[in-house]
C-alpha cells in the first residue's frame, strides 16, 4: 500500500501511534486535547524497547474527513446520557408506574373465551381486542404437546387484570395446522385481522416478564417486519445484573440451598471436572448464597420478596399434559399463570431500584431494551435447510451405523476355530456362546403317539416324488388335495411345544454380539444385525482396531482407555485363575511391527523407544487431560439458563476415543482404524461430520417460525419485483435473555452460540439461513478484536495514560502479522507453536486461564510433549506475557525491614520478587522470636511481561471494594462482590465492559436511525457483532451510521479512561458487511455436507459487500442525510 | 457390462478383483459366459433376478413413492433423426437394392424412408409425452415422467469394440419438468436423492459419489450436469447422469407451438425447465456386484480366503437356500419340499439345494452360497425329524443358529422386510 | 394394440364399445393418442402402471412361486438368421453404399455382415441358455426358463399396415423342458394354469377360453398347440400360445452337440421335449381393458350412463384418489399431504386429486375416477379437521362410507391384499 503524504489532519502521538484525524478529534472531544507528561513517555519507550517493539516502522492510514452529527451534552459521556435518557424515558416512566402501583385484586373466576378478557376493578369483565395499557406484567403458557401455539396468557396493569385464551384451547378440533399464523398469536397492540394499531400510531408501551423473551415470541406484533414501540423488561435479566451467579456458583448455590446429597455430588463432580482440585476454590464465606439465587421465578421471588414459596406444580400440565388436560384444569391453570404474573410484579418492584442503583448509566437500560428486540428474518430456505441437514445427517448416520454393523458381523467370523484368541483387540471380549435349550420332557404318551403318527405319515406316503424323475405334471385333482409334505410339516411344527416359552436370544452368537442385537420377540421395530451398535460403545474402538501410534487400544475398568505396548505384562492385571482371556502378546507385537514398517520407522526404534520401557501400559491419562480441557472451555461460556444436561448423557462419553477432542488426533494419524478397510476410517470421518447437527438438531428444528401473509408485510416487500408468490416470508424471534450471565452478556442457546459454516459439518450453514425479505439488506460489522482492545486500553490507562504505551497495547494497535509483531505471532514465536494455537493460548490467558491450563493445552496440541517440557514452556510463555508476581511490602514488612536493616533488592516501583520475600520472611522468623507469622506481603502486582500492566489494572478493579465497569460504572453482581471468586471477577471486567460497548452501540445506532430517517431495525447481536435489517436504499447510510457509532464508542471508552484521543487504527470497523444473509464473511459460500453447492447456487444468495470507511464515505459522500 | 473387458488388464488388486468377479458371475449364473465380451446383456437366473430387484427398487423410489412422478412407456422406435441406430426389414432392403431401375442414391434414400430409428435414450419419448402429461397435472409444475426401457447405442466410444457396433442397455429415466426459477434447486435435490438411493443398497457406500460436469463439457443450452460415479477397480465410471437442460430441448421437440408448452408458476406463465436423469442400469448392476464382493481371510495358517457376495438383503436374488443333511432321504426331502412351498408362497426367493443329486460337503456348499449371495442357508437334518429344529447359517456372520421349523418363515420374512430400511 | 384400429368399423354394440374404450384410454391416460393407429406401444401413466401390474402378476405366477422356473434375460440381438428385422448403424450403411468400388451385391453382402437381427420372439434366447441352465439344475428335469421382453415383428400378417412394417410387442415367455414321456401331460397342465391365470383377474372370465390348434396348422416337428383366446368386440384373438415343440428346435439350436443336451429321466438318458408358452402382453392388457369396461344406466329419466373401468383391484393402476372439499384450503391440503405420504409409504398407488387447481364437481370427479378405474375416492373436508372423519367412496358399489382417518390406511391395505385372492 502506498503511504499517503501527511496532511494537516494527520497526527501522531509521542509513541508514533497515528491518532484520529484532526477534524474528528476536535468534533468529538470538543476542543479538549491529550496532555503527555515527559516521564510517561520515557517509561513507555523503555517498556516498548524491552519488548523489541520500539522503533518498528508503522504505516500511515489515510485521513478521514467527516462532518459528524450534532452531539448533545457537555462531553461525549453527556451525549450518550442524553441519548439514552431520551430513548428510555417513556419506558422508565411506565416502569416506575408499574413499580409504584399496587395491583387490583385478582379475579377468582376466569373467562372461557377466545381472545382477551379484561377484568375491571368493578368486578365486571368484558372482551377487549388487547390490553390497552402503558405497562403490563405478562406471562404466556404453552401446551408443549401442541407445538408452539400459545395456549393461554395473563397480564396485569395497575388498573386491571387480563386473560387470553387461544382458539385451539377453546375449540376442539381433530387437527390444527402446523403452520402458525399471526392470527393465532397474542395481540398486544392491534385488533384482530389487522396489523395496524388503532389510530395508526404505535404507542410506547412496556411489558415486564420473567424470561420475557419467551413470552415475546408469542406476541403477534413482534413478528411484523416494522417494529412497534413496545419494549420488554426481563426480570431474569435484571436479576442477573443485580445478583447473578456464575455457573460454578449455581452448583454451589443449589447444594447449599437444598442441602441434598445430589447437589453436593454435583458440586464435587464439577470441581473435579474443572480440575481445580489442586488450587481449591477459596470459598471463604458463604454470604453470597443469601444475596443471590438461581434464575427461575420461584427462587428469584424467594430472594427478593420472600414469604410463601411459589407453587410451580401446575406447570407440569403444560410441559407434559395434553390440551384436554389444560381444558380440564382451566381455572386452576389460569390461577397459576396469574400468580406467576403477580410474583413477577413483586419481584420487579423490588428489583428495579436495585438495578438502577447498581447500573446507574442510562445507556445500560436503553441498551437492554434494544437488545430485547432481536428479529431474524427467514424465508422458504429455512424449511429446505432443515430438510437438507436432517436428510444428510440421517444418511450419514445410517452409513456410519452400517459400517459398524459390518465390522461386528465380520468379527463374528473369528468364532470359527477360536481365532479371536489371537486378535490384538478382541481377545478379551465375551465370546461365550450358549447351548440351544430344549425342554427335557419325558416321552409322554401324547408325544409317543405324535411320533407314531408322524412315522405313519411318512410310511403311508407312497406317492411318487416327481423330483426324482420327471413324473409329469400334477393332475387337476392333485392340485387340489393337500400335499403330503405339507402334512408332515404340520406335524413337525407341533414339536414347538418342546421349546421353552421364551426363545433364547441368538444363542450361537458370541456374547458381545448378542448384546448389540435387538431381541426379535420384544421389539416392534425389530431390525436385523448388530443394530444397537454405536460409536460410543466400548466395543466399537476394538472392532475398528484402533491404534494409538501403532499400539492397539485397550480398555480396563480401572484405567479406562489406554493402549497396549508389547513386552512386560506386570502392568496388566491377570486374574489368578487362568480361565480369563490371555493377551495375545505376539499378535500385538505384529501389529506394531506392521505399523512401523508402514511408517518406514526403523525396527530398532520400536524396540528401544521410551515406550517399550513401560512395556505393558494402560494409561488413561491422555484421555482425561483432554477431557478436562474441553470442559474448562465449555464452562467459560456458561449460560444463565439452568442446563438440562442429562446425567448419563455426558458421562457416557467420558474418555471415549471418539470425543471431539480426538478429531485432530485422527487427522494427524496418531489414532488410526486398522481393521475393516474403509469401514472404520469412514465411520470416524462421519462421526466428525455429524457432530454439530447431532447436538444442535433439536434446538434448531424446534425454532418457532411465523410466516407472514402477503397482506401482513409492508408494501416495500410485497410489491418488490423480487417478491415470490410461492415463497414464504417470516421471522424467528430468538429467545435472548438480554443479560443472561453475570457479565450481563446476552444468552440464547441457538443463535448466539452458532458456529460458522464448516465444510465438514452437517448443518453448520445455519446462520446463512437468516435471509432478508426482498428489498432489504443486512448491515452489520464485527468489532475488531474487541476484548483485546478493551483489555489493552485499560492497561494503557493504568500505565502511562496514552495509547500504545504498553507492549500489549502496542501490539493490538500496531502489531502486524507480516512483521510478526501482532500478539498471536509473538506468542507463536516465543513458544514455538502455530499461530492458530497461539490464539487459543492468548484468549485463554486473557480470560483468566492460568499456567496449568496452558500446560495441558500444550500437551493436547502436541501429545508427544512430556509434562516437564510442557511445564517449562508454559512457564516461559507466562513470564513473557503476564509477567512474574512481585510484591509490595506491607506496612509491617517495611517496618521489619527497617528494624532488621535488611538489604532489600527492589525494583524501580519498589516491588520485590517472591524469592526476596521468602528470604526476608526467613530472616524475620530467625531473628525475631515471635510465634505469629509475620504478614510481610502487601499488594501483589505483575511485572516484566507484555501484559503485566493490563493484569494489574484488571486485578485492581477486581480487588476493589465495589468493582464496577470503568465506562458505564455497572457494578458486579452482588454474588461476586465478596472476596472470593477472583478469577471470575478479573474475567468479568473485560467481558462486562464489552457489554457496555454493545449497549453504547445499540443506543447510538437507534439515535442515528431516528435522526436520519434510516429505515431499519436491530436484528441481532452475537457478542462483538451487530446486524441491522435495513431497507436496501438506506443500506449505505446505515453502514456509515455504524462506522460513526464505532468511532464514538471507542472515543467514549478512551474518554472515560482519561484519554482525550483515539488511535486512528481502531476508530472504524475494518469493514461493514452489507449482505443478504447472516454469515461470517460476505464472500463465504457456506458449503457444508448438507449444502454442497453453496448458498449462492442452492439459495440464490449472491456475495455481499464488505466496505471500509473510505468506500462508505465515497458512496455516501460522508453524509447521513437522506436523498442525495 | 461390456466395459470391464477392456480393463481387466489393469494392475494389482483391481485386476484380481475383476477376474474374480468375472469367474464368479459365470459360475454362479449371474451373467452368461461370453456376455462380458459381447455387446449384449445376457443374464443368467441370478443376474436376471438381481437386475429385476434393482429396477424394482428404482421404480419404487422414483414413482411409487412420489405423487408427482408418473410412469410411462414409450416406443423403442423414434422419429428423431439424430439417432444413428436404425431398424430395417430385411426383405425391403433386398428389394430396394436389387432394383436396377434405382440409382444408388435413390436406393439409399428409399432405404432411409423405409427404416425407423431406434432410440438411444428415453428423453425424447418423455418429451413427446409432455403435452398430455401437462393436461394430467392441470398444468401445474413440477412433475416428472419416468420410464425404464431398452436403448440402443452406437458404441463409437472408445470401448475396445470396433466403432459402429451397437450395444443394448437398460436405461432408467426420470424427466422432471419444473419452473425455471427452481430448476437449479431441483437438480441438486435429485442428485442427492439419486446418490442416496445408490448408497442405500451398497456395502461400501463411499464408492458411490457425485461429480459436477465442468462447464466446458456441457452441450449448448444445458445449464448444469451432475454425474453419479462408481469407483470400479479400473477407475471411475458414470452410472447415472443428471442434466439441467433448460427449455431448449422441449422447444426443439415442439417447434412452433410454444404456447402449448406453457404452465403456471405462481402468477407467471413459463415454459418449464427440463431436468433429465438417466441411469445405465446394467452398469449399475455391475457396480453393486463389485461393491458387494468381499474377500476375507479365513485362517492365517492356510491363507485361505472366503469370497462372499454380500449383496444387500433387498437386492440379493436368492434369500434362502434349502439343503438337507445325510439321512433318511425321502423324509428329509418331504420336509424340504414343504418348506420350499411355504417360502415360495410368501414370495421368499428360495434355492432348492436339496434337489442336487450330488451333494457337496458343507464347506463347499457354503462357499457356493456365499458366492451366490444367499442370505441364509437352512439345513434340514435327521434331528429336524425328531424335534423340528433346523440349522440356519447367516451369510454375514457365518454363525449357525438353531431355529424351530415353525418359526423360520416368520423370521425370514421379518428379516427381509426389516432389511429394506437398513 | 394395433389390431383394434382395423376393426372399429364393425357393427353394433361392439363398435360403440370399441370407440368408447378408445376415447377413455386416451382421456384417462392409459394409451397415448395416436398410438392406436401406429405400430408402437406408447402408454400413458395409467396404461404403463396397468401393464406393469399385469407383467408383475405373470412373473409371480410363473417364477416367483415355482422352484423349477428360472428367470433369464437375453439379448434383443440374435444370431438367428431367420429373423427379418435387422438393426444397422446408419453411418456404416451410408459408407458401404457410397463406396463405388463395391458392386451392389457386394455392398448388400457387407451390409448384412455388419447388421444384426432383432428377435421376434423369446424362444431362441431361452434355448440358447439351455446348456447352462442344465448345469444349474444338475441335469434334472423338468425345469423352465422364463423371460419378459420386447420383440420386433415384421407385420406381413394381414393387419392393415403396409407389409414390411415393423411392430414392437412385449412378450412373456416360459420355455419348459421336460421328459418326452410327460410332455403331453405338461402342455395340458400349463394350458390349464394359463387360462386360470387370465381368468383370475377378469371381470367376465368366460370371455377367456382355450382352443386347440388343428393338426394342419402345426409346423414341422411341433406336436401340439393350444391357444388362449379372448373375445374382443370384433372377434376372438389369441393372447397366448402353447406349443409342444418336441426336441427338434433344441437340436437345431445346438447342432452337432447332442450329447450335451441330454438329461436323466429315471434310468434313461433323453433329450428333453420343449414346451414354449408365449403371450402377447400388450394384447392381454387390451383384453383386460375391454373386459372390465362396464356401462350402467344411472337414472331412468336422464338416460345417463355410468361408465366404469372395473379393473381387478390387483391390476388397477390407481387404488385411491385423494380429494378435498371446499374450506380452509391450506389446512385441508396439509391433511391430504399427510395422507398421501402415508399411502405412498405403504406402496398404495394414490392419485393426488387435491392438487387440481380447478376442482370438479363431485359428480364429474366420480365420473373421472370411475373411468380411471380408481377403487376408492377419499374425500377430506372441513369435518375431517374437526373430528377426523373421511368419506370413502367405493367404485363398485358407489356407496360412500364414513371412516376415521386413523383407520383408512389399514382398511385399504387389507382390502388390496385380500383382493389378490379373489
Amino acid at each position: 500500500t502506498s503511504v499517503k503524504p501527511k496532511s494537516h489532519q494527520t497526527r501522531l502521538n509521542p509513541l508514533n501511534i497515528q491518532m484520529l484525524s484532526r477534524n474528528l478529534q476536535e468534533q468529538i472531544f470538543r476542543g479538549q486535547t491529550q496532555e503527555y507528561a515527559e516521564e510517561d513517555i520515557e517509561v513507555s519507550i523503555i517498556h516498548l524497547e524491552k519488548h523489541q517493539l520500539w522503533g518498528k516502522e508503522t504505516d500511515l492510514l489515510p485521513d478521514v474527513e467527516l462532518k459528524l452529527p450534532h452531539m448533545y451534552g457537555d462531553d461525549i459521556d453527556g451525549h450518550f446520557r442524553t441519548l439514552a435518557q431520551t430513548q428510555s424515558l417513556p419506558y422508565l416512566d411506565a416502569a416506575s408506574q408499574l413499580q409504584g402501583a399496587g395491583l387490583p385484586e385478582m379475579p377468582t373466576e376466569w373467562t372461557w373465551e377466545v381472545g382477551w378478557t379484561r377484568y375491571g376493578v368493578d368486578g365486571k369483565s368484558n372482551r377487549v381486542d388487547f390490553p390497552d395499557e402503558k405497562a403490563l406484567v405478562f406471562d404466556v403458557e404453552v401446551c408443549m404437546e401442541e407445538g408452539h401455539c400459545p395456549t393461554l396468557a395473563v397480564a396485569v396493569s395497575p388498573t386491571a387484570w387480563y386473560s387470553w385464551c387461544s382458539k385451539r384451547l377453546i375449540e376442539e378440533r381433530y387437527t390444527w395446522s402446523s403452520h402458525l399464523t399471526l392470527a393465532e398469536l397474542i395481540p398486544l397492540e392491534t385488533p384482530t385481522n389487522s396489523t395496524r394499531p388503532p389510530g395508526g400510531e404505535w404507542q410506547e408501551r412496556l411489558v415486564v416478564g420473567h424470561n420475557v423473551s419467551f413470552d415475546r415470541a408469542h406476541i403477534k406484533e413482534q413478528y411484523l417486519l416494522k417494529e412497534s414501540k413496545l419494549r420488554f423488561l426481563d426480570t431474569m435479566s435484571l436479576h442477573m445484573a443485580v445478583s447473578g451467579l456464575t455457573g460454578f456458583q449455581r452448583s454451589l448455590w443449589m447444594a447449599s440451598k437444598h442441602g441434598k446429597r445430589k447437589g453436593l455430588q454435583e458440586v464435587k463432580e464439577h470441581m473435579k471436572r474443572l480440575g481445580r482440585r489442586s488450587e481449591g476454590p477459596k470459598i471463604g464465606s458463604w454470604e453470597w448464597v443469601d444475596i443471590s439465587s438461581i434464575n427461575n421465578l420461584a427462587d428469584v421471588h424467594a430472594l427478593y420478596v420472600g414469604g410463601e414459596p411459589l407453587k410451580k406444580e401446575a406447570r407440569d400440565v403444560f410441559v407434559k399434559g395434553k390440551m384436554s388436560d389444560v381444558r380440564n384444569n382451566f381455572q386452576e391453570l389460569m390461577q397459576y399463570c396469574a400468580s406467576d404474573v403477580q410474583a413477577t410484579h413483586e419481584v420487579f418492584t423490588e428489583q428495579l431500584p436495585l438495578f438502577l442503583e447498581r447500573c446507574p448509566h442510562p445507556v445500560t437500560l436503553a441498551g437492554m431494551l434494544e437488545m430485547g428486540m432481536c428479529y431474524l428474518p427467514v424465508n422458504q430456505s429455512w424449511g429446505r435447510y432443515l430438510e437438507d441437514a436432517q436428510d444428510t445427517y440421517e444418511e450419514l448416520q445410517r452409513e456410519m451405523k452400517k459400517s459398524l454393523m459390518i465390522l461386528a458381523d465380520d468379527a463374528c467370523q473369528l468364532l470359527e476355530d477360536d481365532r479371536y484368541k489371537d486378535d490384538p483387540w478382541l481377545w478379551d471380549l465375551d465370546w461365550d456362546v450358549q447351548d440351544f435349550k430344549q425342554k427335557k420332557v419325558p416321552v409322554s404318551k401324547k408325544k409317543a403317539k405324535q411320533e407314531e403318527e408322524m412315522t405313519a405319515a411318512l410310511v403311508n406316503n407312497d406317492i411318487p416324488y416327481y423330483w426324482d424323475d420327471d413324473f409329469g405334471s400334477p393332475s387337476e385333482e392333485e392340485e387340489n388335495i393337500p400335499h403330503p409334505s405339507g402334512e408332515l410339516l404340520k406335524k413337525l411344527k407341533e414339536t414347538i411345544s418342546c421349546l421353552p416359552k421364551r426363545r433364547q436370544h441368538l444363542p450361537a452368537h458370541p456374547g458381545w454380539y448378542r448384546k448389540l442385537c435387538v431381541k426379535m420377540s420384544e421389539a416392534k421395530d425389530w431390525s436385523p444385525g448388530a443394530s444397537l451398535i454405536s460409536l460410543q460403545m466400548r466395543v466399537t474402538p476394538k472392532l475398528m482396531g484402533l491404534t494409538w501410534d501403532g499400539f492397539p487400544l485397550h480398555y480396563t475398568d480401572q484405567h479406562g482407555w489406554g493402549y497396549l505396548v508389547p513386552g512386560r505384562k506386570d502392568n496388566l492385571e491377570i486374574s489368578e485363575d487362568h480361565e480369563g482371556p490371555v493377551c495375545p502378546y505376539r499378535e500385538i507385537e505384529k501389529v506394531y511391527k506392521e505399523y512401523c514398517d508402514g511408517k518406514g520407522k526403523g525396527q530398532s526404534q520400536c524396540q528401544d523407544g521410551p515406550l517399550s520401557v513401560d512395556l505393558m501400559l494402560t494409561d488413561s491419562t491422555v484421555w482425561q487431560t483432554v477431557e478436562e480441557i474441553s470442559r474448562l472451555e465449555v464452562s467459560d461460556d456458561e449460560t444463565g439458563v439452568p442446563s438440562k444436561r442429562s446425567k448419563d448423557g455426558n458421562d457416557n462419553n467420558v474418555g471415549s476415543p471418539f470425543s471431539k477432542d480426538f478429531l485432530s488426533k485422527m487427522e494427524d494419524g496418531t489414532l488410526q482404524a486398522r481393521r475393516g478397510g474403509t469401514n472404520g476410517t469412514r465411520a470416524l470421518e462421519i462421526n466428525k461430520m455429524i457432530s454439530f447437527w447431532r447436538n444442535a438438531q433439536k434446538r434448531i428444528s424446534s425454532q418457532m417460525v411465523v410466516w407472514l401473509r402477503r397482506g401482513e408485510q409492508p408494501r416495500s416487500v410485497s410489491r418488490h419485483e423480487d417478491y415470490d408468490e410461492e415463497g414464504q416470508y417470516g421471522a424467528i424471534l430468538p429467545r435472548v435473555i438480554t443479560a443472561g450471565t453475570v457479565t450481563r452478556r446476552a444468552v440464547e442457546p441457538t443463535w448466539l452460540t452458532a458456529s460458522n459454516a464448516r465444510k465438514d459439518r452437517v448443518g453448520s450453514e445455519l446462520k446463512a439461513m437468516v435471509q432478508v425479505p426482498p428489498g432489504y439488506h443486512l448491515v452489520g460489522a464485527d468489532v475488531d478484536s474487541q476484548e483485546l482492545w478493551i483489555a489493552a486500553v485499560l492497561g494503557e490507562a493504568h500505565f502511562a495514560g496514552m495509547h500504545g504505551c504498553t507492549a500489549f497495547g502496542w501490539m493490538t494497535l500496531q502489531g502486524k502479522k507480516s512483521q510478526g509483531t501482532d500478539l498471536h505471532s509473538r506468542t507463536a514465536d516465543a513458544v514455538g507453536i502455530s499461530r492458530e494455537h497461539a490464539k487459543v493460548f492468548n484468549y485463554g490467558r486473557i480470560y483468566g486461564a492460568g499456567q496449568p491450563f496452558a500446560e495441558r493445552l500444550l500437551m493436547q496440541f502436541n501429545h508427544r510433549l512430556s509434562q516437564q517440557e510442557a511445564g517449562s514452556k508454559a512457564q516461559q510463555m507466562y513470564a513473557l506475557t503476564k509477567g512474574l508476581r512481585r510484591y509490595h511490602l506491607s506496612e509491617e514488612g517495611e517496618w521489619l525491614v527497617k528494624e532488621l536493616k535488611v538489604d532489600v533488592e527492589r525494583d524501580d516501583d519498589g516491588t520485590i520478587s517472591l524469592q526476596e520475600l521468602r528470604r526476608i520472611s526467613k530472616l524475620a522468623t530467625q531473628s525475631t522470636r515471635r510465634k505469629r507469622k509475620w504478614n510481610l506481603a502487601g499488594k501483589r502486582v505483575w511485572a516484566g511481561g507484555t501484559e503485566s500492566e493490563m493484569f494489574n489494572k484488571l486485578e485492581n478493579i477486581a480487588h476493589s471494594d465495589e468493582p464496577a465497569t470503568p465506562v458505564l460504572s455497572c457494578r458486579i453482581s452482588r454474588a461476586l462482590e465478596p472476596s472470593a471468586f477472583i478469577t471470575s471477577r478479573v474475567n468479568w471486567v473485560v467481558q462486562s465492559s464489552a457489554v457496555d460497548y454493545l449497549h453504547l452501540m445499540l443506543v447510538a445506532m437507534r439515535w442515528l436511525f431516528e435522526e436520519y430517517d434510516i429505515d431499519g431495525r436491530f436484528c441481532i447481536s452475537i457478542h462483538d457483532e451487530v446486524r441491522y435489517l435495513v431497507r436496501s436504499e438506506d443500506r449505505d447510510r446505515a453502514a456509515l451510521a455504524l462506522q460513526i457509532t464505532n468511532l464514538l464508542i471507542r472515543c467514549m471508552f478512551a474518554y472515560k479512561l482519561g484519554m482525550r484521543d483515539l488511535p486512528q487504527s481502531v476508530a472504524f470497523f475494518s469493514a461493514v458487511d452489507i449482505d443478504q444473509c447472516l454469515r461470517k464473511e460476505v464472500t463465504m459460500d457456506c458449503v457444508t455436507p448438507s449444502n454442497p453447492s453453496g448458498v449462492e447456487r442452492r439459495y440464490g444468495i449472491a456475495q455481499g459487500e464488505a466496505l471500509d470507511i473510505y468506500q462508505i464515505i465515497e458512496i455516501t459522500k460522508g453524509s447521513l442525510a437522506k436523498g442525495k | 457390462l461390456q466395459h470391464s473387458s477392456k480393463h481387466n488388464v489393469s494392475t494389482g488388486n483391481g485386476c484380481d478383483q475383476v477376474s474374480l468377479l468375472l469367474r464368479l458371475c459365470e459360475e454362479r449364473h449371474f451373467i452368461s459366459p461370453g456376455a462380458f465380451h459381447a455387446r449384449t446383456c445376457v443374464y443368467g437366473p441370478l443376474g436376471s433376478d438381481l437386475k429385476k430387484n434393482i429396477l424394482g427398487q428404482w421404480w419404487t423410489a422414483s414413482i411409487r413413492s412420489r405423487a408427482r412422478v408418473f410412469g410411462i412407456n414409450t416406443s423403442v422406435h423414434t422419429r428423431t433423426c439424430e439417432e444413428s441406430v436404425m431398424i430395417v426389414n430385411y426383405r425391403t432392403v433386398q428389394e430396394n437394392f436389387q432394383q436396377d431401375s434405382l440409382t444408388r442414391e435413390e436406393a439409399l434414400r428409399l432405404f432411409f424412408q423405409n427404416s425407423m430409428s431406434l432410440r438411444s435414450n428415453l428423453l425424447q419419448g418423455a418429451l413427446q409425452q409432455y403435452i398430455q402429461a401437462l393436461e394430467l397435472v392441470s398444468r401445474k409444475l413440477p412433475f416428472g415422467l419416468a420410464e425404464i426401457g431398452l436403448c440402443h447405442q452406437s458404441t463409437d466410444q472408445s470401448f475396445g469394440h470396433s466403432p459402429g457396433c451397437i450395444s443394448e442397455v437398460t436405461e432408467s429415466s426420470l424427466v422432471w419438468f419444473c419452473s425455471p426459477r427452481t430448476s437449479s434447486q431441483w437438480i441438486d435435490y435429485w442428485a442427492r436423492q439419486r446418490l442416496q438411493w445408490w448408497r442405500k443398497f451398497a456395502l461400501g457406500p463411499s464408492d458411490f459419489s457425485l461429480c459436477d460436469v465442468v462447464e466446458e463439457d456441457l452441450k449448448d443450452g444445458t445449464l448444469r450436469g451432475i454425474k453419479v460415479l462408481y469407483k470400479f477397480p479400473w477407475g471411475l465410471e458414470t452410472l447415472e447422469t443428471l442434466w439441467s437442460l433448460g427449455n431448449t430441448e422441449l422447444q426443439k421437440t415442439y417447434q412452433g407451438t410454444h404456447s402449448k408448452l406453457e404452465c403456471r408458476d405462481g402468477r407467471k406463465v413459463v415454459v418449464p425447465h427440463v431436468i433429465s436423469i438417466s441411469g445405465d442400469m446394467d452398469k449399475g448392476m455391475l457396480a453393486y456386484l463389485f461393491n458387494s464382493l468381499k474377500q476375507q481371510k479365513k485362517t492365517d495358517s492356510k491363507q485361505k480366503q472366503r469370497t462372499v457376495l454380500r449383496l444387500h438383503p433387498t437386492l440379493t436374488p436368492v434369500k434362502v437356500a434349502l439343503d438337507m443333511g445325510r439321512g433318511s432321504n425321502s423324509e428329509l426331502r418331504q420336509v424340504c419340499e414343504g418348506l420350499l412351498e411355504e417360502f415360495l408362497e410368501e414370495g421368499i426367493p428360495t434355492w432348492p439345494g436339496y434337489l442336487d443329486t450330488l451333494p457337496l460337503s458343507l464347506e463347499n456348499l457354503h462357499t457356493k452360497y456365499d458366492e451366490m449371495g444367499v442370505l441364509f442357508t437352512v439345513l434340514v437334518s435327521e434331528t429336524t425329524l425328531k424335534n423340528g429344529l433346523l440349522l440356519v447359517r447367516n451369510r454375514d456372520t457365518t454363525v449357525r443358529e438353531t431355529m424351530h421349523i415353525s418359526e423360520i418363515k416368520g423370521f425370514l420374512l421379518r428379516y427381509i422386510y426389516a432389511s429394506e430400511n437398513l
